[in-house]
């Protein structure tokens, strides 16, 4: 048993856990990594490439090799670091990218022909046959690559997103981060700490040493109690900054309950909060980094500092003989808290001249060889090595900007630049300050300077800490023979492959990264880029700074997809609007179509239609036989009003509006400033300054956008003032040969042709209550709109229904509406494709080239004028029985199907029960000369190929005697 | 984002809708000699500056104000954010 | 005047819903008729003293304010959304226009939202999980529309424990289901 | 030095003493035939094919940093030819059959892999669009095929076919698109027009033209002048920038596309899918990371860096489409810089400088494009000709009214 004494875990309480089906016991306090190293497993995992046996190196996130598949079915998760992984009971684990144990992983064969995978091996080869890469090699590969397992379930936990405001954010709660936060919170500053560990106080959890005279982490545990009582502080344990965005923007995320079995009910599993804060200090610490040496990669070769963390928090013991290799004095910090827990530990201090050449033990370390500086070696048994080749500022976020990183040789490392991110300073070891001392003082400090900038007076109260310095001398690599040293441990980059880049010229930060991976791993290079950078400028006899720097993009750790999505997913994914007859319709049955967030009545099944065709077939009979009710509420309502509101209209239509009299309704056509058609509908007087403009559903607001625009910033003085109304209004059509029969029975105002003429519009009353009445038709048929308030739109489609009964009146959906417009050849969706100009849709003329509106100009271009660009015609089959479809493209009579061929497409097709065939409308090149022409309706997708015929799309009353009616 | 609001104060550049470089408020009058040709560069033909540069924003999610902000494509960093209706008058557009 | 039609509440009932979730209870309203009013270019002192007449408080940017019968939220630049009571100002535009007459320009909102009233003694941390609108800071009287998942809404603070969200009616299901779900999260 | 496994095997065999820099770094010359500006994957490409197929000499690449460091090295690597209009359809196919024959072309393995690309619907209007552009595909030679639902979901039975807010009735598959490893293809392209005597030149920025009475003499650079006959600009992110030292103006904005991986998984997703719900399309590398993008951010921006709305955009449309990657990871984010033109296509042409050439405004269609970009920009660099799939590339366009709008949103880049 490797427990040893001490630590901050919960001795009184066991914890059950599983790794590889094997059960084991923790404490409240472990995390994955220190149960099972207590538990003295140290093999946990196998590396991407070379599939070598690993255990963890880190005690945090930046670990590259502790990493399993945690949990088992939907909640299985692949990657997770066990060193970070809170334990808890009943957690289960596996080991991942293996075949078929972690033990015996047949792929370390790869480990025996490494010669052959040398960096950017496969670039050069598996290039013959060609078609053999998709066929053979690239299966191979892929089954062979990735890491963990995808549960390929949908994922069953909730996830939330949330918004924070403060003064002053903290990223990191060690000693520089607390004394920040106590320095702002004690100001009475809004201040947010974020830690990404479940145990605030950083490295003070991991050490002996001592802060105000008190144990460093007692002091940590009273600070976060002190900081806890302040209403203006806000602790958020367990959260991950992930990355800084522009103007002090934030994101961070809360792992609520991935340290339970799973989520309590109702509670997300994560929060991705958006953080808004005016100042930022940066406090999360430094990575330990290692030197590279022949096979520095064995389970139980650690950081020095992740083996002391092990000894210290969570009382672990990785082995009873212990080495520690370091070029720097934090080094003996591991050798004396080791030696004080009674292990019996070997120092190999580098600036001696003493170096580590290589180590043994297949699954874990059993013995290193060391070469004294005097040229003897020696090899040693040890069942664990702390490495220290230095500290890393944890500047990462620091560099979301990409401001460059500075070298520092003091330190031997880069710190981040200053004024990287506007509002951020680095404290503590994230700003290369490594000693405790160091640390509180400049929290303190900086936390005094950011509240100066907000004028918020804060004061300096710093305890006493150890200020010892770290001595360091560098040494990246051991030079030494033959054998592999690791770099970058997961993705098995070494420093051969960095010397093989070099060789071949990819020499730029940049290249080497991508060329040999190094940098790539889940771990983002924590451990390795720096070590890379070293190896490749003393290979290129530059400096480090001169090698280049790397910097760090979002996220900070992995992130959750889920976290990212939050409750947005499955039918939550988007809003649903609902229509005021929406409940009617459900009652009867309905069948609803998504039209952009709004549900619209498609077609209303009636019992004995077994297929959609018959119900719409009956739907538009009825309504052109007698009369036929339609939801058109979605069409988007925009009230404009104001003295100029008729020469505004005047100018966002392409066609004439100022001589529209008052109680008139008219079609406009709105063009792009391209002279593209934008979008069409009618435009209502209701008053002398009054009107009411519609639009298609799909471009309600684009268009109210597009309105706002030109009184703003077009023409700033017109008197133009405006309000959506789409949603204030329940409207429906009433369509067919009886709707004014039906209508009067509601409304109580005369609505004969001669009081209420075709095109007119004006408020009236149904029974009383306030009511809209516009006479336009958009399935040709006599028709009217009537709007009422829409919390009566439920009474009023139950009211029309009924008065309809005597007239055996339809409901009809969206379908029927599409039959009935392509019948009378109105445009829609398909036409107004955004491609197409009034003259392509045969409305050319509408375009009044007599004053400025928007698109005219452009509408002009010889480019969009020419006669053989595409028309708007009607096209029916020759044989009644064939039926288009929608997307077939036209060819004359034994043209081959090839595009110089291809004169247009058929945009809409609809059955026709009024004709009794399918007809379509299409854009055809010249169309509007080739009515009469018989061409061929192709469709090479279903291999169809039909004969059809170029009419009028005009197929319904072309007169449109019926509509006035 | 933040863009600083001359009425609200700093919202959430999500509640904003982006179009493009300011200089479309100088919309050309179509009625006059030669519309075609300016036209086709006030719609098609951009500074696209690294750098400073002025633009305009629509405040959609919010008070349905146009403004005008001045950013910097680089940096990000905002220096300046206007009601986009002042601006066009005080640069001349009127009715 | 008389009315033969039966109204419907947004969330679909005849009696507004109403849900109390742990300490939050979020009730459907639909008591309040809304118009907006926007002054007519260059006729903006006029319609300030107008409304001062008839008791419509006219409040600034990011505000509210109720007065005895009516009360207005801010909506843009020299518009507002007026509030009354539903039952005596059911046809609230046609009440407004004579006393404005030509100096501005009405339009009847009531329908076009749906309003949910959200009591709670811990507002602000129920909508730190709906949207950026600070509550810690942002005090009774603050008004202001701001997303809530996805959908444009305005959200007024009547006062310390009560909020007033004002919704696109047509997606009263998805709102609502996005307050619940949030209340949920909290209890 | 010519790639191949029995090198590998050998040099394996023999400590990897053998392999040669993949292309040298020379000094640049007082003046050239030909300057490529740009070290992309498009200027890369150009002075391949300038050297290869078109016998021309005395070639240089000036690159401001290292090459393949811009879109080339940024992007989600798909490649297809699923195009609708007459003015890019030829084009892009055009590319594709280069694509396939790439790697044997220039000795590199690009692991161009054609395992296909869905472009799903949920609408009939959607799927009218889909039919008319499947059709416009097989007229221009390329390959499409229409997949009802369940041919979808037999082919990713993972994608969210219930209780989906926007339900899936199907999809346009192009069995020829796929993915291409995007580093290698700048590698590749570098490797072997170096080997054809092309100068690359790294750390090399243009910082101005030498314009006299309308002829190009040559270039000012951070490493001094260098006189040119002809002088080809391919910096695509960076063209206005580098064009104003012709006193031009663009029909372009620059624009940040953010693209994401997530860490290393077995295989899930062989294809590449598109979600046409939402804006999200995904791919798996061979290394295991799930690849996947969505919308551009949508302000100007040169800063090569975007912003969360976006990522948690894309986040939604990929937790709707297929709701088992919520456990999955987003390990790096990453964004580049578009040229994002005013009809969504690009330009290919000549400019009123005699001697001066442009290629760019490629907006998110550049990678794909990247050999038949080459291969047209330096058959108009050779012969002062258009290439005949890119005739329609043409500055004046937008004078003519010519546009070639694929998503017909008008002049407004960030919506193409």
């Amino acid at each position: 048993m490797s427990r040893i004494s001490g630590g901050q875990i919960d001795r009184s309480q066991t914890l059950r856990f599983s790794f590889d089906g094997v059960s084991y016991t923790g404490h409240p306090g472990d995390t994955l990594a220190s149960a099972l190293l207590a538990n003295n497993v140290r093999l946990m995992g196998r590396s991407f490439k070379y599939h070598r046996p690993r255990g963890a190196i880190s005690a945090g996130s930046e670990e590259p090799n502790a990493i399993v598949e945690l949990r088992t079915g939907a909640r299985q998760e692949p990657n997770t670091r066990a060193t970070v992984t809170e334990l808890f009971d009943g957690l289960s684990a596996q080991s991942q990218n293996r075949w078929p144990s972690l033990k015996f992983d047949a792929m370390a064969i790869n480990d025996r022909l490494s010669p052959f995978f040398a960096a950017g091996f496969y670039y050069k080869t598996f290039m013959w046959p060609a078609a053999f890469w998709e066929k053979i090699y690239e299966p191979i590969i892929r089954r062979a690559a990735g890491l963990g397992r995808l549960s390929k379930q949908d994922d069953p936990d909730a996830y939330d997103k949330g918004f924070l405001h403060c003064d002053l954010l903290i990223i990191g709660a060690g000693p520089a981060g607390l004394s920040a936060a106590l320095t702002a919170g004690r100001a009475g500053a809004r201040v947010i700490l974020a830690d990404e560990d479940f145990r605030m106080g950083g490295r003070l959890n991991a050490e002996t040493l001592e802060v105000g005279g008190t144990s460093g982490a007692d002091w940590a545990a009273q600070s976060v109690l002190e900081l806890a009582s302040l209403p203006n502080v806000r602790l958020l344990p367990r959260t991950t900054v992930i990355g800084a965005f522009d103007h002090g923007i934030y994101s961070a995320v809360e792992r609520v309950s991935d340290h339970l079995a799973q989520p309590l009910p109702g509670k997300p599993r994560q929060i991705l909060w958006r953080i808004y804060t005016k100042r930022t200090i940066l406090a999360a610490g430094a990575i330990e980094r290692p030197i590279a040496f022949e096979n520095n990669d064995r389970p139980g070769i650690m950081l020095a500092g992740a083996l002391r963390a092990y000894a210290n928090r969570w009382g672990v013991a990785v082995g009873e003989q212990v080495a520690v290799f370091t070029n720097n004095d934090d080094g003996l910090r591991t050798v004396n808290d080791l030696q004080a827990k009674g292990l019996n530990v070997t120092l190999i201090d580098a600036r001696k001249g003493d170096e580590v050449i290589d180590s043994a033990g297949r699954l874990g370390l059993k013995s290193i060889t060391i070469r004294r500086a005097n040229g003897k070696t020696e090899t040693i048994h040890v069942s664990a090595l702390g490495v220290s080749g230095g500290w890393n500022p944890n500047l990462n976020i620091a560099s979301n900007h990409r401001g460059r990183p500075v070298w520092d040789d003091t330190i031997a490392a880069f710190l981040p630049a200053p004024e990287s991110i506007a509002g951020l300073t680095c404290a503590g070891a994230a700003a290369g300050a490594f000693s405790t001392h160091a640390a509180l003082t400049m929290g303190v400090a900086h936390a005094i300077a950011a509240l100066a900038d907000l004028g918020v007076t804060a004061t300096a109260d710093t305890p006493s800490a150890e200020d010892a310095p770290l001595n360091l001398t560098p040494l990246w690599y051991v030079h030494s023979g033959k054998g592999r040293a690791w770099v970058d441990p997961q993705n098995d980059v070494t420093v051969k492959d960095v010397k093989l880049a070099k060789q071949e010229g990819f020499v730029s930060v940049e290249h080497l990264k991508r060329y040999t991976t190094l940098g790539m791993a889940t771990d983002q290079g924590k451990t390795g880029n720096v070590l890379g950078l070293a190896v490749m400028a003393e290979l290129t006899g530059k400096t480090i700074p001169q090698t280049g720097t790397t910097i760090y993009r979002p996220p900070y750790t992995p992130v959750a997809m889920g976290a990212l999505a939050g409750r947005a997913r499955g039918a939550d994914f988007k809003p649903t609007r609902q229509t005021p007859s929406h409940k009617w319709a459900e009652e009867q049955g309905a069948v609803f179509v998504e039209v952009g967030y709004w549900l619209r009545t498609q077609w209303l099944p009636r019992n004995g239609e077994p297929t959609w065709r018959q119900s719409v077939d009956r739907e538009v009979l009825q309504t052109r036989k007698s009369a036929g009710i339609c939801d058109v509420t979605t069409l988007g309502k925009i009230d404009i009003q104001g003295t100029d509101a008729g020469a505004f209209l005047d100018r966002v239509y392409a066609n004439n509006f100022a001589s529209l009299a008052v109680g008139k309704v008219r079609y406009g056509l709105m063009l792009r400033e391209d002279g593209m058609v934008m979008d069409d509908g009618t435009t209502a007087r209701m008053g002398q300054n009054e009107y009411v403009m519609t639009t298609t559903t799909a471009n309600a607001v684009p268009v109210f956008r597009h309105l706002e625009y030109c009184r703003q910033v077009l023409w700033p003085d017109l008197d133009v003032q405006l309000i959506s109304t789409t949603e204030a209004w329940a409207q429906y059509s009433v369509a067919g040969p009886n709707a004014r029969k039906l209508l009067q029975k509601l409304v109580d105002q005369d609505i004969s042709d001669a009081a209420f003429p075709y095109m007119a519009c004006g408020a009236v009353t149904v029974q009383g209550s306030r009511a809209r009445l516009f006479r336009i038709s958009f399935s040709g048929e006599l028709a009217y709109e009537i709007a009422v308030p829409t919390r009566y739109g439920d009474a009023m489609i139950r009211a029309l229904v009924e008065a309809g009964r005597e007239f055996d009146a339809v409901v009809y959906g969206t379908e029927a509406l599409g039959v009935m417009r392509v019948e009378k050849g109105h445009v829609a969706g398909n036409e107004l494709n955004g491609q197409s100009s009034a003259l392509n849709m045969g409305l050319g003329k509408m375009v009044s080239r007599k004053k400025d509106a928007i698109g005219m100009v452009l509408s002009q271009r010889e480019g969009m004028t020419a006669p053989n660009g595409y028309r708007l015609v009607g096209v029916k089959p020759v044989n009644p029985a064939e039926s288009l479809t929608a997307g077939a493209h036209f060819l004359v009579k034994g043209a081959t199907a090839t595009a110089d061929n291809d004169g247009g497409w058929l945009t809409s097709v609809v059955y026709s029960p009024h004709l009794g065939h399918s007809i379509g409308l299409g854009y055809l090149k010249s169309g509007d000369n080739r009515r009469g022409e018989r061409l061929r309706s192709v469709n090479l997708l279903a291999k169809t190929d039909i004969e059809v015929e170029i009419v009028s799309p005009h197929f319904f009353d072309p007169e449109g005697e019926r509509l006035r009616g | 984002m933040i863009i600083n609001h001359p009425l609200l104060g700093p919202r959430d550049s999500q509640e904003f809708i982006y179009l493009g470089d300011a200089a479309l408020i100088h919309r050309p009058d179509g009625m006059a000699e030669g519309a075609l040709e300016r036209f086709v560069d006030y719609t098609y033909l951009r500074d696209n500056p690294a750098g400073s540069h002025r633009e305009l924003w629509y405040h959609e999610q919010g008070d349905r104000s146009w403004l005008v902000v001045t950013r910097d494509t680089t940096t990000h960093e905002i220096t300046a954010v206007e009601m986009a209706r002042d601006v066009a008058r005080a640069e001349g557009r009127s009715k | 005047m008389a009315n033969a039609l039966k109204p419907l509440t947004p969330l679909g009932h005849d009696a507004p819903q109403s849900d109390t979730i742990g300490a939050i209870t979020i009730t459907e309203n639909p008591n309040t008729a809304l118009a907006s009013l926007a002054a007519r270019l260059g006729r903006e002192a006029e319609v300030a003293s107008l409304a001062a007449a008839a008791g419509i408080p006219l409040p600034g940017p990011g505000q509210s304010e109720a007065a005895a019968t009516y009360g207005a939220i801010w909506l843009g630049p020299q518009q507002w959304m007026v509030e009354a009571a539903f039952a005596t100002h059911e046809d609230i535009s046609a009440i407004l226009k004579p006393i404005f007459g030509e100096a501005a320009s009405i339009t009847e909102q009531t329908d076009a939202w749906v309003r949910f009233d959200v009591t709670s003694t811990t507002l602000p941390a129920l909508f730190e999980r709906l949207c950026s609108f600070d509550l810690h800071k942002a005090g009774a009287g603050a008004a202001t529309r701001t997303v809530i998942d996805h959908l444009g809404c305005y959200v007024i603070r009547r006062t310390d424990t009560r909020v007033t969200i004002l919704g696109p009616r047509s997606s009263a299901h998805s709102l609502h289901h996005a307050l619940t779900t949030a209340a949920k999260a909290l209890s | 030095m010519r790639y191949s496994g029995l090198r590998v095997i050998a040099e394996a065999l023999t400590g990897h003493k053998g392999w040669k820099p993949a292309w040298r770094d020379p000094a640049p010359q007082a003046s050239y035939d030909y300057i490529i500006v740009g070290g992309g994957g498009h200027g890369l490409a150009t002075a391949y094919y300038l050297a290869k197929e078109f016998k021309q000499a005395r070639i240089a690449v000036l690159e401001k940093g290292w090459i393949g460091g811009g879109n080339v090295g940024r992007n989600t690597t798909i490649v297809r030819s699923n195009y609708l209009l007459d003015g890019n359809e030829p084009f892009y196919e055009f590319s594709m059959k280069l694509w396939e024959g790439l790697e044997q072309d220039f000795n590199y393995n690009a692991m161009v892999s054609q395992r296909g690309i869905i472009n799903l619907f949920h609408t009939d209007a959607q799927r009218d669009a889909a039919t008319r552009r499947g059709n416009a595909m097989i007229m221009h030679g390329a390959d499409a095929e229409l997949l009802n639902k369940e041919q979808v979901r037999s082919l990713y039975p993972f994608l969210n076919f219930e209780n989906a807010r926007f339900p899936i009735k199907g999809a346009l598959m192009q069995r020829r698109g796929g993915t291409v490893r995007h580093d290698a293809v700048a590698w590749g392209y570098a490797r072997g027009a170096d080997q054809r005597g092309v100068d690359i030149i790294q750390n090399c920025e243009v910082t101005g033209m030498r314009i006299e009475n309308g002829r190009m003499l040559g270039v000012e650079t951070s490493r001094g002048f260098i006189g040119a006959k002809k002088v080809g600009v391919a910096v695509a992110g960076s063209s206005s920038k580098v064009m104003a030292h012709a006193g031009m103006r663009l029909p372009m904005e620059s624009h940040v596309l953010q693209a994401f991986v997530s860490e290393g998984l077995k295989p899930l997703i062989d294809g590449v899918i598109t979600y046409g719900a939402g804006h999200f399309y995904v791919s798996q590398s061979d290394k295991g990371g799930l690849v996947f993008g969505g919308d551009i951010d949508g302000y100007n921006s040169y800063a090569q860096r975007g912003n969360m709305p976006v990522v948690e955009d894309v986040a939604e449309g990929g937790m709707s489409l297929m709701p088992m990657i919520g456990r999955a990871r987003l390990l790096r984010m990453w964004g580049g810089i578009m040229d994002m033109s005013m009809d969504g296509s690009p330009i290919i042409d000549k400019t009123d400088t005699e001697g001066l050439y442009f290629n760019g405004g490629w907006c998110y269609g550049g990678f794909k494009a990247t050999p038949a970009s080459g291969w047209a920009f330096a058959h108009l660099l050779a012969t002062d000709q258009p290439h005949k799939t890119a005739t329609a590339y043409r500055f004046d366009r937008f004078a003519k009214g010519l546009m070639i709008d694929e998503k017909g949103q008008g002049a407004q880049p960030n919506l193409h």
